[in-house]
């Protein structure tokens, strides 16, 4: 009891350690994630994000317009666990967890991130080229698994069924091999 | 006479019940980390009420599991007019990542009228701060509305 | 009028009553219930009446049975003589008497053989009025004898228990013991002054002590003393209290045991007059204290509403007799004042008892709960009595309490004696306890929440009501107005208690207690009623009542609504219980108090093994005590 | 006239000073000043030192809620007459030298006026018929015997200082002798009764760490859990109060008669005021504050205790620091 008495008496003539914080803003720290930003201009569609979310908090909303799509994304910020995954396998950064912790809201509108990403969908098929060596990325970088590449066979093939014409693969392809043919 | 003075005291004398339908225990500690001295709520005369019927603020964290689902709702009837129903976390919204199991009964809405969400998995304490003061200022206008 | 035939009347008339009763009452119920309520309120009236040449005038009433006055000196009749303390006892009596007679039309009427009921319930009045009225010591056995019985009697009426035949047991030995005891005692005291008159006793035996007449006070201290249920006498008294009829459990607390207190008195301060002597004080003292805490430990362990008032008879008989045995003006005010107090609230507490019995046929603490709302008025009388005997101020247990603590420091700084202070304050921490045990019962019976047994429990009828009101307005009027009471009842009966001379002088002409050397003392009439004023109290505490009020009235508009409900309901009217289904649960009697309990485990582990249910061991207590007192009594007397 | 004009004025003291307006005003001041300084004992910012002002007008905004196993009338009554008779209670202890109605109780009876409240709190609780309740009465009254034992030691000694061989119980008497003698505290045999009972305030009070019987973290308050809205800030302001009843009551124990030696005043309409301001109220708001720091202190370095190890810490340590002052004083130290 006695150094919680000394301590008592000292704190007595302290500052207090309070942070005076709705008048003061506070910064959150490096690496807090916080309210998601998500930039329509990057994305090109993949689906990864909504993929990889665990509460299902993504919902993407497809219209189709005259040169392609326009890919409306809401991110339900109630919903969300803020594990940053969506972050981390967006390849374009086109979703960012912002510092930002400002969160309560009484309306639920004032939760939910929303942007739209207006995509040109490439009329061709997706095509492989010359140089493909075979190297297996746009099978496994593909979000919707329509790419097959046999390595020993060196066989390459797509299934247009499934192929949503993001261009994953064409941007993932090291020897730039792939296209999506007139 | 008296109506100015009761309502403007409204929003200086929040107390706080908090309710845990099955929630991970991580927005419970943040919660009360906002009594801490850094943080310190009472500075607003935040308190954390025993029982809901010294409550004006209900706080409600967890995913309103079926077992749960029950005593928050008669939780919330027991308290008195005017009061405020606070969500923290992404859980009693929504559910999060324990949406779609069969022992869930998420969201809140389904049962009372949220009047603050404060999102965030878990909310930083200063979030906590803001949605409570958000919710005291809500407080003083239902009592003002009240006959 | 001549109203010197009055006591006789009365108590023959009880007697007479009695008879009636059998007679002619034990088929009809209209003509004994009429012969009842008829003979208990003629002998209040009889009795009553003499209250203003007594208390009043000053008066000292004597009779003497068939004339036979004194011969050459010596009374060889039997003599009825009251003075202001024998009328202070009377009062008591009659009043409860006639509350216990009403009560009992309605609270009995569901039981069979009434006209035994009546008949030993009347024997009881006479023979309590009889020994009060007295002035002759083996009258007063006789009519001991006739108490003892008749309430043994009474304990066992609803046999259908085998607990109720064991307490007329333990009663009737222990109680044999004791009348054993005093009839000894009066032997003795026949052998060395051959006269019975308690008058003549007084005047004979003063400056006169010799071996045999200690040896007779000692044995007749003990002999009153287990009439009174003190310490160690105590353990057949909770028995037959909680077994009897509870209309005859009043009338034991409020008259029975006062009447062992009213021998003791009479013997210490009249007849032997030996309470000027220091160590016999404390020894009273220290039975009182005994006795007091004793009882009310006790009170805190039991779970049967009617054994928990029990003790706390006993409990209170302590105070009676530490204040008694202070031996100060104010302690013997304070005393006498304490044992009207007590027959008013705790007949007033037996009857509350008495109706929650008769509603819901049980007194088990653990089984009850819930009752104010079903029993509303009851509960208000409950609460005046559970106040009144925990001491809150205004009531007035509180204002007895008072005047003994005073008392109790008083005589401490006087005398230097630091024993007094050890007295005071276990006299405070009994207080506490008492207040913590009624607690318990308000929470048990009255507050919490109802067993569904008891859904269809419904408030009792008027005529068991009526008593229970007059006794709370008492309670309250005596808390109030104590001064009136003090000035006029207690001035008067502590007046008579110290100053005989007049008290032999009525009965053996004048003169004669001049001629034994017996001389008044004088009264101061001061009595330490200064620092509290009841009035003021309660003047200021309405006041600000009101302005409270108003304030909330003027704010109504503003406040927030007063919502309830009536029916059952689930949700926002039930009680808070964590959020789950609002389900009986009730915190019960024996459920209170751990913290205390716990601490306090050792103590209470001794208790138990002292309180065997053994009457052979409560015999044995009751004759060791006997011994000790009469080694005590031996050295300090002789 | 000159009855009315008493009437009058003792209307005016009982409701404005020192009776209701006074004790509230004073009570709340005090119950924020505690919130204030253990939060800076935590180095906290701590709520306005208005803050029960607040909590209160609030409650007076809320419903009120009646369970349906409530008893109502006792159930709203309760907290009425446990707020009445605190702030009657300050009209019978004298302030400074001055006092309104102290003539009229003493000690003893200072003592059993005490446990009015607290009655009225266990009656209130226990009409609300929750189980929760039930356990906080009976906590309640457990304390109740742990500090009652020790008090009534305490007042004894100060009578037997105070009184000598004669008896005395007045606060009056005890305030009058403290302006010629100098403080009680200032003897010697008297500083372990002054410790045993600023250990008892907190009891008295319900401050932490002797508040077993409104524990909200274990039992939900105990047996405030059912009161809602207005009844429930009578209570707060009944609490407010008596911490103010019970610093005063020390004060006129113990810490009296230090400011004897000092006469400012001056006379207003011809009434001599500067006594009452400097020797009653300055003095007494000092040694209030300097009451309330010490309770706080307490409050800020210990944790709750349970409830058999209260009834055991009463009846050994603080009854056993009180007896040493009386055994003291009774041998003339």
């Amino acid at each position: 009891m006695v150094p919680f008495a000394r301590v008592a008496l000292s704190n007595l003539f302290k500052k207090p350690s309070t942070r005076n914080f709705p008048r003061e803003n506070v910064e959150a720290k490096p690496g807090y994630r916080g309210r998601i930003a998500y930039y329509g201009d990057k994305c090109r569609n993949c689906g990864m994000c909504v993929k990889v979310c665990s509460p299902g908090a993504i919902t993407r909303t497809v219209t189709e317009t005259p040169e392609g799509k326009d890919i409306a994304f809401e991110f339900d910020l109630t919903s969300c666990t803020f594990c940053g995954m969506c972050q981390d396998f967006c390849d374009e950064k086109a979703i960012e967890l912002t510092a930002d912790y400002h969160m309560a809201a009484t309306d639920h509108k004032d939760l939910i991130t929303s942007g739209v990403a207006h995509i040109r969908v490439p009329k061709g098929q997706l095509v492989c080229g010359e140089d493909c060596v075979y190297c297996t990325l746009c099978a496994r970088k593909c979000p919707e698994g329509a790419i097959t590449v046999d390595r020993t066979e060196k066989i390459w093939s797509v299934d247009h069924e499934k192929c949503t014409k993001c261009g994953t693969c064409v941007s993932a392809c090291p020897k730039k091999a792939l296209s999506f043919g007139e | 006479m008296f109506k100015k003075m009761i309502a403007a005291a409204g929003a200086k004398s929040p107390w706080i019940y908090h309710i845990n339908t099955g929630s991970c225990n991580g927005c419970d500690i943040e919660l009360v980390a906002v009594l801490t001295p850094r943080y310190d709520a009472e500075r607003f005369g935040f308190k954390l009420a025993g029982t809901p019927r010294h409550a004006d603020i209900v706080v409600v964290s967890g995913p309103v599991t079926s077992q749960s689902k029950e005593r928050l709702i008669r939780t919330l009837e027991q308290v008195p007019e005017p009061k405020v129903v606070v969500t923290l976390g992404s859980c009693p919204k929504s559910g999060n990542v324990f949406k779609g199991s069969y022992s869930i009964e998420c969201p809140v809405d389904k049962y009372t009228h949220v009047d603050v969400s404060i999102a965030g998995c878990t909310p930083k304490p200063e979030a906590i701060i803001e949605g409570l003061y958000t919710a005291a200022q809500i407080l003083k206008e239902k009592r003002r509305e009240m006959k | 009028m001549n109203y010197t035939h009055f006591p006789v009347i009365s108590v023959m008339g009880l007697f007479l009553g009695a008879f009636l009763v059998e007679v002619f009452g034990s088929k009809n119920k209209y003509i004994r219930n009429t012969i009842v309520l008829l003979i208990t309120t003629c002998a209040a009236g009889l009795m009553l009446y003499l209250v203003k040449p007594v208390f009043i005038d000053g008066q000292i009433i004597s009779y003497w049975m068939g004339n036979w006055e004194p011969v050459e000196g010596y009374a060889i009749g039997i003599g009825y003589e009251i003075d202001a303390l024998g009328m202070f006892f009377v009062i008591l009596t009659v009043l409860t008497i006639w509350l216990a007679a009403v009560y009992s039309i309605k609270y009995m009427e569901k039981d069979s053989h009434l006209g035994h009921y009546y008949t030993l319930f009347l024997m009881l009045s006479g023979s309590v009025l009889g020994l009060v009225c007295t002035g002759d010591i083996f009258n007063m056995f006789v009519m001991i004898e006739i108490m003892t019985f008749a309430a043994v009697a009474l304990t066992a009426f609803r046999n259908k228990k085998g607990a109720h035949l064991e307490a007329a047991f333990k009663y009737l030995v222990v109680g044999c013991v004791g009348s054993g005891f005093t009839l000894a005692g009066i032997v003795l005291l026949y052998m060395q002054c051959h006269t019975l008159n308690m008058a003549q006793l007084a005047s004979i035996l003063h400056g006169n002590l010799t071996p045999v007449s200690v040896l007779a006070l000692a044995l007749m201290f003990t002999g009153f003393g287990v009439k009174s249920f003190i310490v160690p006498f105590h353990a057949p008294a909770a028995d037959a209290y909680m077994s009897a009829p509870t209309s005859i459990s009043m009338v034991f607390s409020g008259i029975v045991n006062k009447a062992g207190v009213y021998g003791m008195i009479r013997l210490l301060f009249v007849v032997f007059r030996v309470m000027d002597i220091s160590s016999v004080q404390i020894m009273v003292v220290l039975f009182g204290v005994v006795t007091m805490f004793i009882g009310v430990t006790m009170a805190l362990a039991q779970h049967d509403f009617k054994r928990l008032l029990a003790f706390h008879s006993i409990s209170q008989i302590g105070y009676v007799i530490t204040a008694v045995g202070i031996c100060s003006m104010k302690g013997v005010v304070s005393g006498l004042f304490h044992a009207a107090n007590h027959t008013l609230f705790k007949g007033l507490l037996f009857l509350c008892a008495g109706a929650v019995l008769y509603s819901t046929g049980t007194a088990d603490l653990d089984k009850l709960g819930g009752l104010s709302k079903k029993m509303p008025k009851t509960t208000i009388c409950f609460l005046i009595g559970a106040f009144s005997i925990s001491g809150l101020p205004p009531f007035n247990g509180f204002a007895s309490k008072w005047m003994i603590y005073q008392s109790l420091y008083d005589k401490a700084v006087t005398t230097g004696n630091f024993f007094y202070i050890f007295a005071l304050v276990c006299a405070v921490v009994v207080s506490v306890m008492t207040l913590a045990s009624f607690i318990k019962v308000t929470q048990a019976v009255f507050f919490g929440q109802t067993p569904a047994a008891l859904k269809e429990t419904h408030e009792v009828p008027f005529l068991m009501r009526l008593p229970m009101w007059i006794m709370s307005l008492l309670c309250v009027g005596c808390g109030i107005f104590y001064r009136f009471t003090g000035n006029n009842l207690l001035l008067p009966a502590m007046k008579s208690t110290f100053n005989i001379t007049s008290y032999i002088d009525k009965m053996m002409g004048e003169g004669t207690a001049a001629a034994s050397g017996i001389e008044n003392i004088t009264i101061h009439a001061e009595t330490g009623f200064e620092y509290w004023e009841p009035v003021i109290w309660l003047v200021l505490f309405v006041t600000v009542l009101l302005a409270v009020f108003i304030v909330t009235l003027i704010g109504r508009r503003d406040r927030g609504k007063v919502l309830s409900t009536k029916e059952e309901a689930d949700g926002k009217y039930a009680t808070f219980f964590s959020g789950e289904k609002s389900s009986h649960s009730h915190v019960a009697g024996s459920d209170l108090f751990w913290g205390f309990k716990r601490n306090w485990k050792g103590y209470f582990n001794v208790m138990q093994k002292f309180h065997s249910g053994n009457v052979n061991d409560y015999s044995l207590m009751a004759v060791c005590c006997c011994a000790l007192v009469i080694v005590f009594t031996y050295i300090v007397l002789l | 006239m000159s009855s009315f004009f008493q009437i009058i004025e003792n209307i005016v003291k009982a409701m404005i000073f020192p009776g209701l307006l006074y004790a509230t005003a004073g009570g709340l001041l005090l119950a924020g000043l505690d919130r204030k300084i253990i939060a800076r004992m935590q180095r906290r910012v701590g709520p306005p030192v208005l803050q029960p002002t607040y909590d209160f007008l609030k409650l007076c905004g809320k419903e009120t809620i009646v369970p349906h196993v409530a008893n109502k009338p006792v159930f709203l009554a309760a907290p009425f007459v446990g707020y009445v008779s605190l702030v009657v209670m300050m009209l019978l202890i004298p302030i400074g030298g001055y006092s309104a109605f102290s003539g009229k109780a003493d000690l003893i009876v200072i003592l059993y006026l005490l446990t009015i409240p607290a009655v009225a709190m266990i009656v209130g609780g226990s009409a609300s018929g929750s189980p929760f309740a039930g356990i906080g009465i009976s906590r309640e009254m457990v304390t109740m015997m742990a500090y009652e034992l020790p008090l009534i030691i305490v007042f004894l000694s100060v009578a037997k200082l105070v009184g000598g061989d004669s008896m005395n119980f007045s606060l009056q008497d005890i305030t009058a002798w403290q302006e010629q003698n100098g403080p009680v505290i200032f003897s010697l045999s008297m500083i372990p009764a002054a410790i045993a009972m600023l250990l008892i305030i907190p009891a008295e009070v319900g401050m932490q760490p002797f508040d077993v019987a409104e524990a909200e973290t274990e039992i939900c308050e105990g047996p405030l859990v059912e009161y809602s809205g207005f009844p429930l800030g009578m209570f707060k302001l009944g609490t407010a109060v008596r911490i103010f009843v019970m610093t005063s009551l020390f004060t006129s124990l113990f810490l009296g008669g230090i400011t004897s030696g000092i006469h400012i005043g001056w006379t207003v309409c011809g009434v001599y005021v500067g006594d009452l301001l400097v020797r009653g109220l300055i003095h007494f708001a000092i040694c209030a504050v300097i009451t309330l720091l010490c309770m706080t202190f307490i409050h800020a370095i210990t944790a709750r205790l349970k409830i058999e190890h209260l009834f055991k810490f009463y009846w050994t340590v603080v009854a056993g620091l009180s007896l040493i002052s009386l055994i003291l004083v009774w041998i003339g130290v």
